[in-house]
Order: structure tokens, then sequence, then C-alpha cells
């Protein structure tokens, strides 16, 4: 047994499950990062080093960083309309 | 049980619990997540089934590293969806069926 | 030669027309369909040209065999596919050219989006490659996506990220599925699977995960939630565009796919199943159209309807003795379409009396036929076919299925045929009853130019036309087919 | 509510139990693909595998993929408001940041050149050396560096349309001898593939640089264009 893949498989699916039932949706994108980087450390061990690079560049990176930046805007006043935000925070 | 194929259950898993959140919440931004996690899984599936007790596959590779490129640019286009439909009515959410 | 150039050329000019039209000034963006529409129909009726003369063909990208590289296939159905993209994206892009003057802020950017859906619809036409075929569907749903989000309103916004969602759940799907057949067979190319297909588990399983996806991108009912707002909600040319073609990308898919696996891996109870939902989708759909108060959203319920009848081909084609499933086929791919010319149709012409009377309900428009004549003898004859009536498009590709089902003893599929054919009788005569009738709403109408109105009628007429010459269309859509060219 | 999170426990979990008998039950195939990837790696032009399925074997699926990446930024273009939503000065107006970048840049974009050179023959690139360039352009923008030509709209699109436009001029150019589209010949494929790569490298990384920026200011603004058309009635 891969001992050391099990774990690493069981981190991402916990890490994916934290990223989904986190309250605050910060901490969601965050831990959503951390599941990416962890994902560039399965691709590693799957030996595929180009998909590592690509994960933690655009999977885990980008899109992270696409998600902080929409979080930024959500957090913004605009006009009235900002007292009524959606339900489901 | 081979490391890859290690891989390929934590895929299934990871689709089973992406999809889970997709229909479960409906802040779009954590269905965008979900969205995210299913895709992962399912790249997991593709490269860890093709190299189960074969080697190395560069095909599944090549084929995840599109995936992995057409995923950022469909979230990149939902987002900018998303901040407009936020702007005009102030929800994160879409409204129920009509 | 010119056929090694026009195959390739059918995806890369609306490429490099999608990248030029971002390069030049908004103003050039509509003339651009000047240099492009000629030309793609140039390379579509080269590529028809070739198939007769010299039969279908594989053309091999890069040089590279199957498995190893990806291929194309030139085969009828492909090149149908191909031709009526053709006809209906170019009398779309000239309609869109008049009309989305009244929307110059949207029309900058429909054109960029309007080529790359034709590279990625003409794409999945020729795509032999089981993966390909997923990077086609995101390059054409996007797209389409993108087309619903053009107007902004809040109501398209929420449309288009509704569309999206479920777009996207498909794909994932449909990408899972890719995975599994992949780990099965080693091969992405379908002449690969066609020949190494067996039924087991994981390729059932496979095959659930791709029916799923492409059903929800389909919107066969009870997955159709998403279309009436993207359709029925989206700028005129952009809904006729979605109705007649978009939806058919993902059919087309599930054809080709429930085809190459073949009839030892798709179990009959599926196929039943597949058509039990058509049947709910023509009878639910037909409801919905009826009941609607808003001239295209009633087009857009049409769709749902007609989405259904497509889905009769598997319960016929499956388990079925070879004269019934060639019936079929010939049925299904002349209610594609058919559907394809009609609905273009309905939402150019329901758009010009939208723009004629100045509202989108349907009770405004009493006495619009004294005002608007055209306008309405082209939605009438793209009833017409949307009905079934002799002598339509419509009406051949019932008859076929028709026949089929009694071929194949299958005969409750006769109630759908007849049924959804009063059901979309009743909510064409709605429309019908309404501009007819004489009253004090309007006195006047707003003429829309005469480009609108035409490139309509000739949609309308030609879905009447096929139904008349279908022999020679349904002949060349089964050359290089499972069912023959006898 | 709670019908919603039933039905999605349901679904999820038929999906996963049908996926895992899936799993279980699948037999090994018989084709063998990776045996003919590197069989045929000779005739690929590169050495490393992956590079020649997606640049050579399969490149007509990166090709689309890069029109996937231009469509977001066609929608970002099509969608984003009118007025900037935010201040153009985003800048951490902070010296020590500023020197750090100073250093801090050229040797990201050593890393991109590096990973772009290094994909012919070890893991890297295009879409990793693009993904880095990005990255140094957002930094470049955080930084509140001036960055005046990525907001050029000529210079900025004539980037974005370069790879795709290279790609498909090669794919098309190549055939006149009378091979299929992208069928690259022997002794240039290693060039052509690097040039195709050299472009793509910098359109992705301004693509993904237009995806985080999504208001730039372009002459074509939608509201311009409304203007434009008020003027000719």
């Amino acid at each position: 047994m891969p001992w050391l893949d099990l774990l690493l498989g069981l981190t991402l699916v916990v890490t994916a499950g934290l990223a989904l039932a986190a309250r605050d949706m910060f901490r969601a994108v965050v831990m959503f990062i951390v599941f990416g980087l962890l994902m560039a450390l399965a691709w590693v061990r799957l030996q595929a080093p180009d998909i590592a690079l690509a994960e933690a560049a655009i999977g885990a990176g980008l899109t992270g960083v696409l998600l902080l930046d929409t979080l930024g805007y959500l957090r913004r006043p605009f006009g009235s309309r900002v007292d009524k935000p959606g339900k489901h925070q | 049980m081979s490391g890859a194929l290690v891989f390929a259950w934590s895929g299934v898993l990871l689709f089973g619990l992406g999809l889970f959140g997709f229909i479960a919440h409906r802040h779009l931004l954590r269905r965008l997540l979900a969205f995210n996690i299913m895709g992962s899984g399912s790249f997991l599936v593709l490269v860890g089934l093709a190299q189960d007790g074969r080697g190395v596959d560069p095909v599944p590779h090549a084929m995840v590293i599109t995936g992995i490129v057409v995923a950022v640019a469909s979230t990149a286009l939902a987002l900018v969806v998303f901040r407009r439909w936020y702007r005009a009515s102030g929800r994160t959410d879409l409204p129920e069926d009509t | 030669m010119i056929g090694l150039w026009s195959v390739p050329l059918l995806f890369a000019l609306p490429l490099a027309l999608g990248i030029l039209s971002l390069l030049v000034t908004p103003a050039w963006r509509p003339r651009l369909i000047f240099v492009g529409l000629p030309l793609l129909a140039v390379a579509s009726f080269d590529v028809l040209a070739r198939l007769v003369v010299e039969g279908p063909r594989i053309y091999e990208l890069g040089g590279w065999e199957a498995p190893l590289g990806i291929n194309l296939v030139v085969d009828g159905l492909a090149v149908g596919m191909i031709l009526m993209t053709t006809l209906v994206a170019s009398l779309c892009a000239l309609y869109a050219r008049v009309y989305l003057r009244d929307y110059p802020a949207s029309s900058s950017f429909f054109w960029p989006l309007l080529w790359l859906l034709w590279a990625g619809m003409n794409g999945i036409w020729l795509a032999e490659d089981i993966f390909n075929l997923y990077v086609g569907l995101e390059v054409m749903g996007l797209a389409a996506v993108g087309m619903v989000a053009l107007r902004a309103t809040p109501q398209a916004l929420a449309a288009a990220m509704r569309y999206l969602l479920a777009a996207l759940l498909g794909s994932l799907a449909y990408l899972l599925g890719v995975a599994l057949l992949y780990a099965t067979y080693g091969t992405l190319s379908m002449a690969g699977l066609h020949e190494a297909a067996a039924p087991n588990v994981t390729t059932h399983v496979a095959l659930a995960l791709i029916i799923l996806g492409l059903l929800l991108k389909t919107a066969l009912f009870p997955l159709h939630a998403w279309l009436p707002p993207a359709h029925g909600g989206a700028l005129t040319p952009v809904s006729a565009l979605l109705s007649a073609l978009v939806i058919k990308g993902s059919f087309y898919i599930l054809m080709r796919i429930w085809l190459v696996l073949g009839p030892e891996v798709t179990p009959i109870f599926t196929a039943q199943l597949l058509g039990v939902l058509g049947a709910g989708a023509v009878f639910y759909g037909g409801w919905m159209a009826w009941r609607q108060h808003h001239l295209k959203q009633l087009v857009a319920y049409s769709t749902v309807a007609q989405i259904g009848y497509l889905f009769l081909f598997f319960p016929l084609v499956t388990g079925t003795g070879p004269e019934a499933a060639r019936l079929a086929w010939d049925g299904t791919l002349m209610m594609l379409v058919a559907h394809a010319l009609a609905k273009a149709a309905l939402f150019l012409s329901a758009g010009n009396l939208i723009l004629a009377v100045g509202s989108t309900q349907i009770s405004h428009l009493v006495g619009i036929s004294r005002f608007r004549p055209m306008s309405l003898f082209s939605f009438g004859l793209a009833g017409v076919s949307l009905m079934g009536l002799p002598p339509s498009g419509g009406f051949t590709g019932k008859w076929l299925l028709l026949h089929s089902a009694i071929l194949s003893g299958q005969w409750w599929w006769l109630i759908v045929l007849f049924l959804g054919g009063l059901l979309s009788a009743a909510y064409i005569f709605k429309v019908f009853r309404m501009s007819f009738r004489e009253g004090p709403q309007i006195d006047s109408s707003i003429t829309p130019p005469l480009t609108l109105d035409v490139t309509a009628l000739i949609l309308a007429s030609a879905s009447i036309l096929i139904g008349l010459t279908a022999h020679l269309p349904l002949f060349w859509l089964r050359l290089g087919s499972a069912f023959g060219a006898g | 509510m709670s019908l919603r999170l039933v039905s999605a426990a349901l679904l999820c979990l038929a999906v996963t139990v049908a996926l895992a008998w899936a799993v279980l039950d699948r037999p090994l195939p018989e084709e063998n693909l990776p045996e003919r990837v590197s069989s045929a790696m000779p005739q690929s032009g590169v050495d490393h595998p992956i590079t020649a399925v997606l640049l050579n074997f399969r490149s007509y699926d990166t090709l689309l993929e890069i029109a996937v990446l231009l469509l977001a930024v066609v929608v970002a273009l099509a969608l984003r408001e009118a007025q900037p939503d935010r201040p153009e000065q985003m800048g951490l107006e902070n010296p020590l940041l500023r020197a750090v970048m100073a250093w801090l840049l050229p040797l990201i974009l050593i890393v991109a050149g590096f990973l772009l050179w290094a994909g012919s023959y070890q893991p890297g690139g295009a879409f990793q050396a693009g993904s880095v360039l990005a990255a140094a352009g957002v930094l470049l923008r955080l930084a509140g560096v001036t960055t005046a030509w990525l907001d050029n709209a000529t210079l900025m699109r004539a980037g974005l349309a370069l790879g795709l436009l290279t790609f498909l001029g090669v794919g098309l150019l190549v055939m006149i001898p009378g091979v299929p589209f992208l069928t690259y010949p022997l002794e240039y494929a290693g060039t052509l593939i690097l040039v195709i790569e050299l472009t793509l490298t910098l359109s992705i990384g301004l693509t993904l640089i237009s995806l985080f920026r999504l208001t730039p200011p372009y002459a074509d603004d939608p509201d311009e264009a409304r203007e434009q058309d008020a003027e000719t009635p």
C-alpha cells in the first residue's frame, strides 16, 4: 500500500470538504487554494510534473486570485443595493 | 492498490463531493468552487485510471492541461457574469425557478 | 487538393474571423460577414461536392492516424449539419447586422462570439475524437452563454448564469464519461471505440454519464429549466441561433456516440427511457408553450417540445429491424433539419412582430395581420412545419418516424406524434387568432427593415421546401452511415 | 431547502456508487496509446512527450482550447462595466515593494523563458510560461508600477490575437505541399512548434492578465460605441 499517496488522497478529499463546508466565504476560497496546491502535489506523485506546474499556476494560483478579487468586489457597496445581499452567505 | 489507483479513488470521491456542493449550495461562488473541485476529481480519475498498472501516459496529461485551461476560462467567464449579476441585483444567488 | 483545404477552413476561417473582428473597429465588425459568409459557403459546398463525388472520408489532422492524432470525419451526417449551419447562421448574421443597429453596445461583441460559436459548431460536426468533442462543446457552449449575456439586463444575466451552470455540469459529466472510456479502451477515437466496445459496467456507467451530461445540454425534459429564459430572453438573432443550431450540437454528439458504441452496449431499456422523456418533452413543452403570454417565451417552449421528437430516435433505432432503423434515422434527421430552419424562421419573424408592435405580449398582436402580413406569413409557414402539416419538412420527418414506429411495432410513439402535432397547432393558432382579431389595440405599426422580413421568409420557405425535396438530402445524409446509401 | 439537500445527497450517492462500481469492474484496455506516442516521438520535432501531444499529435485540441480562453476575454470585454468600477490607482505605494519588484520581475521573466524553452525536452511549455508571465503582470499591477503599455488597447488586442493567428497561419501554411492541416514537415517541426509556443506564451499571458483586470480602458468602449451610433442616426 502506498501510504503517502493514501494520506495525500485523503487530505485532498478533506480539504475539498472544508472548502465546500466553510461558513465564511473567504475561508472557503483559501481552502480551495490549499486544495489546488495539494492537487499539484498529487500530480507530482502521479509523475505528471507538467500538470503540477499548470495546476499550481493556473488551477490554484489564477483561479484563486480571480475568486479573491471577486470576494473583494462583493465587499464594496453599490449604492442602495448593498442592503439586500443574497440570503445565503 | 497502486498509487495511481489511490488518486483515481480520491477523484471519484472529489467528483461526488463536488456534485453535492454544486447542487446543494445556492451561493454562486460556492457553486463555482464545487465545479472546480468536480473538475479536479474527473482529471484525477482520467490520469489515475489510465496509469494504473501501466506507467506514465502522456496523452491524458495533455488532456488534463487542456482541461485545466478550459476550467479556468469557464470560471473566469462565470465570474464576469456573476459580478454583473451581483451589481444589477445585489444577490449572490439565482432567484428560485419561476 | 481543394477538399484538403475546405475541411480545415470550416473551423479555421471562423476562428480567424473571430480574432479579426476583435482587431477591427466596432463599425467594421458586422462588415466582416461579407468576406466570411461567401467563403464559408464555398467551403461548405465544396465539402458537399466532394462527398457526393468521392464518398465519405477521414481527415487526418497533422497527418497522424486515429488513436495518436485527431481525425475528422467527413460523412453525410457531418456535411449535412455543416450545410444546415451555413444556411441558418448566414441568414441569422444578415438579420443581426440590421437588427443589432438598435443595440450598439451589444452588437460590438456579438460578432466575435458569432464566429467562435460557428467554429465550435463546425468543430463538433466534424469531430471523430471524443475528447476533441469536449473541447468543441466548450467553445460552442461558452460562446452561446456569452451571447445570452450580451444584453446585460438582470434577466439576461440570470438566464446566462443558469445556462452556464447547466452547461458546465453537463460538460463535466461528459468529461468523466470520456475518462472512463479512455481507461477502458485506451483510445479516444470513435472508430477505435466502435471496434472495441463491449458491454461491461464501466462502459455503461460512462455511457450514462455522457447521456446525462448531453441531456442537460440539450435541455431534454425534465432538464430543460434553463432553456426558456435563455432562448426566450436573448436578442432575437441569438435566440434563433441557439434554438436552431446550438441545441442540436449536443444531440448530435449523443446520436453519434449511441451509434458508435453499438447495439451490444446500448440497452433497449435506456433507449425506451430516452423515448419516454422525449414524449414528456413533447407534451410538457407544447402545453407550456400554449400557456405563455410572451411571444418569444412561447417559441422557446416550442423548442422544448420539438427536442422531444428527436429523442424518439433512440427507441426506434435500438433493437429494431434495419428498415425501421433506417426510417428512424431519416425521420430524425429530417425533423432536426426542419426544426432548425423552422425555429430560426419562427424566432426571426416573432422578433419582427415584436418590433412592429413594440411589445413582447401576445395579446398586443391584435390586428397586426393588416399591417405586417409578410412577418405573419413567415411565422405561419414555419408553424406549418412545426405542426407537421404537409408538404413541410416537419411533415416528412414525422411521416418517416411514424412508419418506423409501425414497422417496429412500437405503436405508442404514434400517440406522441399525433398529440404533439395538435399541441403545436394549438400554440401556433393562438398567435394567429390574436393577429387576425380586429380590435382597438393598434392602428399602425412600425415597419421593420426589409432585410429582417426577407431572411425570416427564406428560412420559413426552406423549412417547407426541404419537405418537398426530401429525397436527395436524405440520401446524402446516409452516406457513410451505418444505414447505407440505399 | 431540505428537499434540495436530500436530492443532492441522493444524486451524489448514486453517482459515487456508480463510479466506484465502474472503477472496480473495468477491464484493461487493449490499445496501448503511450507506446504509439513513444514510437512517433522521433517524428514529432520535440523531445518532451507532453509537448509533442499538445502541439503536434493533438495540436487541434490546443487550438480550440486557445479559442475557449479567447471567448472568456471576449465575454469579459462585452460585460465589463462602462465605468471602471475601481480607481486605476490600485497600487500599493510601497517603496520596498517596488525595490523587490525591480529584482523579482527580471527573475520572473527568466523563469518564464526557461519554462518555455524547457518545454521541448522536459516539463514546461507555453501554458506554464504564459501563466508565469501573467503572474508578473498581476504583480506589476499590485505594486503600482505604471503599466501603460498593458492598457494600450491596440497593443493588447494584437497580443491577444497573435498566438491564435500564428497557430492558424502555421497550420494553413504547412498545407501548401498538399498535406492536411497542421502537418509540420519533419525538418521544421521543432522550429515551428517553438514559434507557436513563443507566440502562445505571450498571448496566454496577456489573456490571463486581461481576465484578472476585467476593466482595461479599451478604445472600443461600449459607451463610446453608443455615442458613435448616436452621432450617425
